[in-house]
């Protein structure tokens, strides 16, 4: 069985006043699967993360999700069909607590009448419990969301985008400020997301992104340079000249 | 040891810079019998509160007079004046809101108030709860409540004869005729009377404007009174404090001056105003008012000297508001001696036909709770006081419903017959 | 085509006045995202510093320089707002940033509290207030190295409370007894009386132009160039710019972004001082006048497209040649046999509230199109 | 513990119901109207509560609606009270009514009109300016120029709407009462109350949902709200419109009490002293709003009777206060143990004492110190804040 394509960029450029932030990308993502993007700064992997999202909207090309075009959708509207996203540094709400947190993540599909007549249902509330299991913080889920560490809050907003139940999970730098035993477990979390999710993964930490054991795309200047697994990826020349500068500057 | 004299004449300026005045009495060695406690309600902060504050000063000195003389007599016992000041803030429901309070807290009459919109607003409060408030400000008429004492000049005592000068007899006889004033009640009202006026006696009227209130920016007015009036004319001005200045500063910029043939008639420039304007940029312009400081009779030379001791302030100046707001204190005051006592319903019957000795002249109060009195057309000189023209020859009667207004014609107040007369009837 | 020259003259002038009075909060809040409410108050500040320099150059030893006193009120009043200016920031506006909100209303307090300051208290009061803050400032770094060290450092510090107390002792008193105008707390207007070169118009090709109007669009255009040189050319106006860019960046950089924000904000404020002045030419200064102009202000900022000088610049002249066309009558002048119900529309318009009226609801409509205003700032928008 | 908590809460509720309901009976007409508006105020602080304190949404233009609620009802009670025209048209020339004004007339129509038309000029306001993404400080800037749009619109029209004079009420009548008589004022006082009781259940209804939490989370980060599926503008809308109903209730019961609506509600000022009577309050407790508006307005009337003039020194003060020391405001300063924090800080700082103060005086050292000492010792004993000394102990360990 040939797995579908769940995400598709075609050529899609975005410049910022001259600047081409995104050079006719081409990406594609299989159901299910699970990709790391890297690349150095300014190689584009927020911006191609905005284009989907809809914060961006392309200047040229398309963005097709499950074979429906994004472009031109808000961005609640892209959420709504199934694209979910954590950003660089945590964004939580930092003034309800953990539990009210996720409870906003769980009732996205909720209509707006019910979210101004009713208090959330016992299925939702079973689901936050087996969030905030996930996420070990079932004891502080009464305290308010801005006193918890760095780690707790990337995990809790790793947890809202769990809630979400996304078919497309965008994770911008989720190990950013973790110590090595949450990174580990971070990583452990994204691998058994991978099947039922899609899950893309954008991170400088190479350990990190070696655990993930997936393929690895890199950007740069806004476009692939190249795709593969991990080995692959560490020995082509191209990647290491883009990291590393050019051989001949090494030599000097 | 001189510099620390100094220092302590420095530190004593500091804190006398730090107000805190609100409640007191007249001094004064002479023993009373009793004392009774008036109301004055004026803004003392906000915009209004820079011309309101005169009037408190003076309604202050009034009452110090008074109590130096022995205060007030009834039936042979005598009551020292005390007075309570509220603050107003220049806002118009808070004077509904302080009125009712006042008048709640038994004080037997209230001397306030300044713009038409206060008054307009205390009014009712006034009425309901049978208080009695004394009004200093000459304003546009078309009233007549039985609560309230208007000693200011009503249209047919300032604008109607001042429009007959300018019309006949001013430098600017015969030329057209531009009205200017701050976009609220006096000005549209004092405007369209002298609108009906000129067409009665054959003036010609090119064009009305009015100036928003919360706005200083006359540039608009002016470009229109310039195509209005390409060879000078005359140019009615009802512009609010502050806005006046405005005015006549940038009207002598685009050349609209004496020497062009460009005459003002203000009715609400007096000699504080002109303190303020400077006289560079009123000379030669006109002013209509019932008393002026110019005015050269005894009378009048010890109210502006007493009023500058009261005051401490050597520059200080006194104008018609102040006057009128002075005469206010001792009409009440001749008044309750008349009735025998602080009833309000026996001094409302006293006070029709109580007359005072004015700096003005000779002033008596009108079955319409008007005054009668005369009008003065003054002409401003270099040092920032009217040159008075024109003094007229009778005490002019206040007519409260105006004759030039079509729905007023023919109308008159009498509150001396409460039930016929009173507020409007035919005559 | 003299109406031509009188739109564009007009609408010039009094696009200038909002011009000259935006042109610093386009600074405080283009630059630092700073929304202050008090601009107003620092506009008055400036304008009642014009009126007290006014009255110091009647003194007799003064007086054969009268006509010039306009020019030297320019750098006092922007000293004098500058030094409020930087007071606040300091002391309110600092704890405040990345918080545009709270400092709306902090600042909104701080009017309040100036406003009722010159209605309770006396100029000569206020004046030596601000010229003991200038003291305290500049006596610390004018003192003589030498009898810094030569002492102990808690005399010294003493001693920077004291003096600065003792000459705003001695200014109070001596602006007092010679100025008995402004000796006592007195919130009644004032009015700066231009000398006589500046008064009446000023005759050219047949066309009269005020000459008050023409020094305050002179005064604008020197001060908008001054603060392109100065943010352009000048090593802390570059430093300025670094920090408005990229804050964090600049810091590492070495650039104390402290000391560039309260620059940055005491320039803003010495402008809303100049601005004090071309106000007080035109009418007069009360405690009230701040707020005539702050609300236009931040209409013209916000419509220039914050940040952006150039922007400020054509919004002000813009809204100014409007407030002309509509609230001179010029399209009545214009259209005169348009159809009567164009003529009342445009006649029921043709006053200077109604004026406000039409064109802030136009901003507002236009901001619904290009909520950036005029020119965006430019970049990846951060959110 | 908690049950303790709840009786005294039950306790201070009965003895505010009580003083309502005895009120008109022990206090004079004329204070019992200041009472009633600052009441009424407190209306229009939840709106400025739900839309700033919850949402972030900081309108400077909530005098437009108070506004437009006050002139709906004073023109009804106008029109109804008077034979032909009411009295100011004729000052102006004006024979025939305004045409907008007609339907006023019907006590059906003002009785909508009075919440319905502030609501939807906030929904047509808030819905443009949010769906063009308006916010921040912007947003405020925006209201503040429509509130001058209102001012300068309605202040300038003498013909239409009595202009800066604005339109009186005692003298008129509302279903054959006298407005001024103290009988209806009595009247309206308790409808104020229970109108006040009312949108504040609701409001508290509203928060109390998951609406509330969201309106938070937009508040906090509306971006992420957005990225999390929901559309910001359709709940920003809603509450500012809320919010505009609420300011248009307490327009009109304040205009009945206050016997006039004037032009001078659309001033700037006043529109901004309605976020401090939340802010004093504590923004984001509906509660904290209520009592804020009521007290503050009460206690400003009272300072600017005994001092004209320093209510705006304390007014300013009060600003710069609630952003710099107390932004929670004082009932969000109770709830997060405030006092408590207080005390320990004196406490901390009195070690460094000698230190921080090293220029005062001698004897106002040892008094400040006796002071301290003093509440410090008295607050040990008392019970609410038994674990001080713990509690310090931490604090200098952090």
């Amino acid at each position: 069985m040939i797995k579908k394509n769940l995400l598709e960029l075609k050529n899609v450029s975005v410049s910022f006043e001259g600047f081409l932030a995104l050079n006719k990308l081409n990406i594609s993502l299989k159901k299910g699967e699970l990709r790391a993007i890297i690349g150095p700064n300014g190689a584009g992997k927020t911006t191609f993360l905005d284009v989907i999202t809809g914060k961006v909207k392309p200047n040229f090309g398309e963005v097709l999700f499950n074979g429906n075009s994004l472009i031109g959708k808000k961005e609640h509207k892209i959420a709504r069909v199934g694209v979910g996203r954590k950003f660089q540094s945590p964004r939580i709400f930092e003034n309800l607590t953990v539990e009210e947190n996720l409870e906003i993540s769980v009732s996205q599909s909720v209509s707006i009448l019910k979210i101004i007549t009713n208090q959330a249902t016992k299925e939702k509330k079973q689901e936050i419990e087996k969030l905030l299991n996930v996420i070990n913080l079932t004891n502080s889920s009464k305290t308010k969301a801005g006193s918890l560490s760095h780690g707790q809050k990337q995990w809790l907003e790793i947890a809202m985008l769990l809630g979400q139940k996304p078919s497309l999970m965008l994770v911008d730098e989720p190990v950013a400020g973790l110590t090595d035993e949450e990174t580990e477990l971070t990583a452990d979390l994204l691998k058994s997301l991978a099947g039922t999710n899609t899950v893309v993964v954008i991170d400088h930490d190479m350990e990190f992104i070696r655990r993930l054991e997936s393929d690895v795309t890199v950007l740069n200047q806004g476009k692939v340079l190249c795709e593969g697994k991990m080995e692959k990826i560490q020995n082509d020349p191209k990647v290491i000249e883009v990291y590393l500068g050019k051989q001949e500057d090494i030599r000097k | 040891m001189r510099i620390s004299r100094r220092i302590l004449a420095g530190l004593a300026t500091a804190s006398l810079a730090i107000t805190a005045t609100s409640c007191g009495g007249g001094s004064g060695s002479a023993s009373f019998d009793n004392e009774i406690t008036v109301g004055i309600l004026h803004s003392l902060s906000g915009v209004m509160s820079i011309s309101e504050k005169t009037l408190v000063e003076t309604e202050k000195m009034a009452i110090a007079e008074i109590n130096a003389a022995g205060g007030i007599n009834i039936n042979g016992e005598s009551y020292k004046i005390n007075y309570f000041v509220e603050d107003g803030a220049s806002n118009w429901p808070l004077f509904a809101e302080k009125a009712g309070q006042m008048i709640d807290a038994g004080y037997p009459v209230i001397f306030g108030g300044w713009t038409s919109a206060s008054r307009d607003a205390m009014e009712p409060v006034f009425e309901s709860k049978k208080g009695f408030l004394y009004y200093p400000i000459q304003y546009e008429g078309r009233e007549c409540s039985n609560n309230i004492m208007y000693t200011g000049a009503t249209p047919n005592q300032q604008s109607e004869p001042a429009t007959d000068f300018m019309l006949n007899r001013s430098e600017a006889a015969g030329k057209p005729f531009f009205l200017v004033g701050s976009d609220y009640v006096f000005p549209r009202t004092s405007n369209s009377i002298t609108k009906a006026q000129l067409k009665a006696i054959g003036g010609e009227w090119v064009g009305e404007e009015y100036l928003d209130l919360s706005s200083n920016e006359v540039g608009p007015i002016i470009a229109k009174i310039k195509k209005a009036l390409p060879r000078g004319g005359v140019i009615i001005n009802t512009l609010n404090g502050a806005q006046n200045v405005a005015f006549f500063k940038q009207i002598q910029d685009e050349g609209i001056t004496p020497e062009n043939g460009y005459y003002v008639m203000s009715y609400s420039i007096a000699e504080e105003e002109i303190k303020t304007i400077g006289p560079e940029f009123l000379e030669g312009h006109y002013a209509a008012w019932n008393y002026m400081m110019a005015i050269d009779t005894p009378a009048s030379k010890t109210f502006a000297k007493n009023y500058k001791k009261f005051t401490k302030d050597p520059d200080a100046v006194v104008a018609d508001p102040q006057e009128s707001a002075y005469n206010m204190v001792y009409l009440w005051k001749a008044a309750v001696e008349k009735a025998g006592t602080f009833e309000n319903a026996e001094v409302r019957k006293a006070l029709v036909g109580t007359t005072f000795d004015a700096p003005q002249g000779p002033i008596e109060v009108m079955p319409n709770h008007h005054i009668s009195q005369k009008v003065r057309i003054g002409q401003v000189n270099s040092e920032g006081q009217f040159t008075i023209l024109e003094t007229s020859d009778d005490i002019i009667k206040p007519q409260t419903w105006n004759q030039f207004i079509k729905e007023d014609k023919g109308f008159a107040c009498d509150w001396t017959d409460p039930v016929n007369k009173g507020q409007k009837y035919k005559l | 085509m003299e109406l031509f020259v009188d739109i564009l003259f007009n609408g010039i002038s009094f696009g200038s006045v909002y011009l000259i009075a935006a042109l610093g909060l386009a600074i405080v809040f283009g630059l630092m995202g700073v929304i202050n409410l008090a601009h107003g108050e620092l506009i008055m500040v400036g304008a009642y510093s014009t009126f007290v320099t006014q009255l110091l150059f009647k003194e007799p030893f003064l007086k054969p320089f009268f006509g010039s006193y306009i020019i030297v009120s320019i750098f006092v009043a922007f000293i004098f707002s500058a030094t409020v200016g930087i007071l606040l920031e300091r002391l309110i506006i600092k704890r405040l940033y990345g918080n545009p909100l709270e400092t709306l209303l902090g600042t909104w307090g701080v009017s309040l509290f100036l406003q009722q300051f010159v209605r309770s208290f006396s100029l000569s009061f206020g004046t030596s207030v601000i010229i003991s803050i200038i003291s305290g400032v500049s006596l610390k770094n004018i003192f003589p190295k030498s009898i810094k060290e030569r002492f102990n450092e808690k005399y010294i510090r003493l001693s920077n409370w004291i003096i600065p107390i003792f000459i705003g002792i001695l200014s109070n008193n001596f602006l007092a007894t010679n100025i008995p105008r402004i000796r006592r707390p007195d919130s009644r207007l004032v009015d700066v009386t231009s000398p006589k070169w500046m008064r009446g118009p000023f005759e050219i090709y047949g066309e009269s132009f005020p000459k008050t109007r023409l020094v305050i669009i002179a005064i604008t255009v020197i001060s908008v160039i001054a603060v392109l040189i100065f943010l352009n050319l000048t090593e802390w106006g570059i430093r300025i710019r670094a920090v408005t860019q990229n804050r964090s960046m600049s810091e590492c950089l070495g650039i104390s972004t402290k000391k560039v924000d309260t620059i940055t904000f005491g320039i803003g404020s010495g402008l809303a001082g100049v601005a004090g002045v071309a106000v007080s030419l035109l009418g007069s200064v009360g405690p009230d006048v701040g707020q005539l102009y702050i609300v236009p202000c931040f209409m013209v900022v916000v419509l220039g497209g914050v940040g952006n000088i150039l922007g400020t610049v054509l919004a002000s002249f813009g809204i100014g040649i409007l407030t002309d066309i509509f609230a001179s009558g010029r399209l009545l002048t214009l259209f005169p046999n348009a159809p009567s119900f164009v003529f009342n529309t445009l006649n029921f318009f043709s006053t200077s509230s109604m004026a406000v009226v039409l064109i802030f609801s136009l901003i507002v409509i236009f901001l619904q199109f290009k909520p950036q205003g005029l020119f965006p700032q430019k970049g990846r928008t951060v959110e | 513990m908690n049950l303790k908590n709840l009786k005294a809460k039950n306790y201070i509720w009965a003895i505010i119901s009580f003083l309502i309901i005895i009120m008109p009976f022990i206090v004079s007409v004329s204070r019992l109207k200041i009472l009633g508006k600052s009441l009424a105020l407190g209306i229009v602080a939840l709106g400025v509560d739900l839309s700033w304190g919850y949402t972030g949404l900081l309108s400077l233009g909530q005098g437009i609606f108070f506004t437009l609620g006050g002139y709906a009802i004073a023109m009804y009670l106008q029109l109804n009270s008077s034979i032909g025209l009411p009295n100011f048209f004729s000052l102006y020339d004006v024979k025939s009514l305004p045409f907008f004004w007609e339907p006023f007339r019907s006590t059906y129509f003002t009785f909508f009109a009075i919440w319905l038309i502030p609501g939807l000029l906030a929904f047509l306001l808030g819905y443009l300016v949010f769906r063009n993404r308006i916010k921040g400080v912007y947003f405020s800037i925006l209201t503040q120029a429509a509130l001058l749009v209102f001012y300068n619109g309605i202040n300038s029209q003498q013909k239409l709407i009595n202009g800066t004079n604005g339109l009186p009420t005692p003298n008129t009548k509302l279903f054959g009462y006298l407005v001024g008589d103290p009988t209806t004022q009595k009247f309206f006082f308790y409808i104020t109350a229970i109108l006040l009781l009312l949108s504040y259940l609701f409001c508290k209804w509203l928060v109390s949902k998951r609406f509330g939490r969201i309106l938070i989370a937009i508040r906090d980060d509306e971006a992420r709200v957005r990225f999390s599926g929901y559309n910001p503008v359709v709940y920003k809308t809603i509450i500012f419109t809320v919010a505009g109903i609420l300011a248009g209730i307490s327009g009109a019961l304040f205009t009945v009490q206050a016997d006039l609506i004037s032009p001078q509600y659309l001033l700037p000022p006043f529109s901004i002293e309605m976020v401090i009577w939340v802010a004093v309050g504590g923004r984001g407790t509906l509660i904290g709003a209520v009592f804020g508006a009521f007290f503050v307005r009460l206690f400003a009337s009272l300072v600017s009777s005994a001092v004209p003039g320093a209510w705006l020194f304390i007014q300013g003060g009060l600003f710069i206060l609630v952003v710099t020391v107390l932004p929670q405001g004082i009932v969000g300063w109770m709830n997060e143990n405030g006092p408590k924090t207080l005390l320990i800080d004196i406490s901390l700082k009195l070690d460094n004492f000698e230190k921080n103060f090293k220029l005062l005086p001698l004897p106002l050292k040892n008094l400040i110190k006796f002071l301290v000492k003093k509440s410090l010792t008295f607050s040990k004993k008392s019970i609410t804040y038994p674990k001080l000394d713990h509690a310090g102990k931490e604090e200098v360990e952090l």
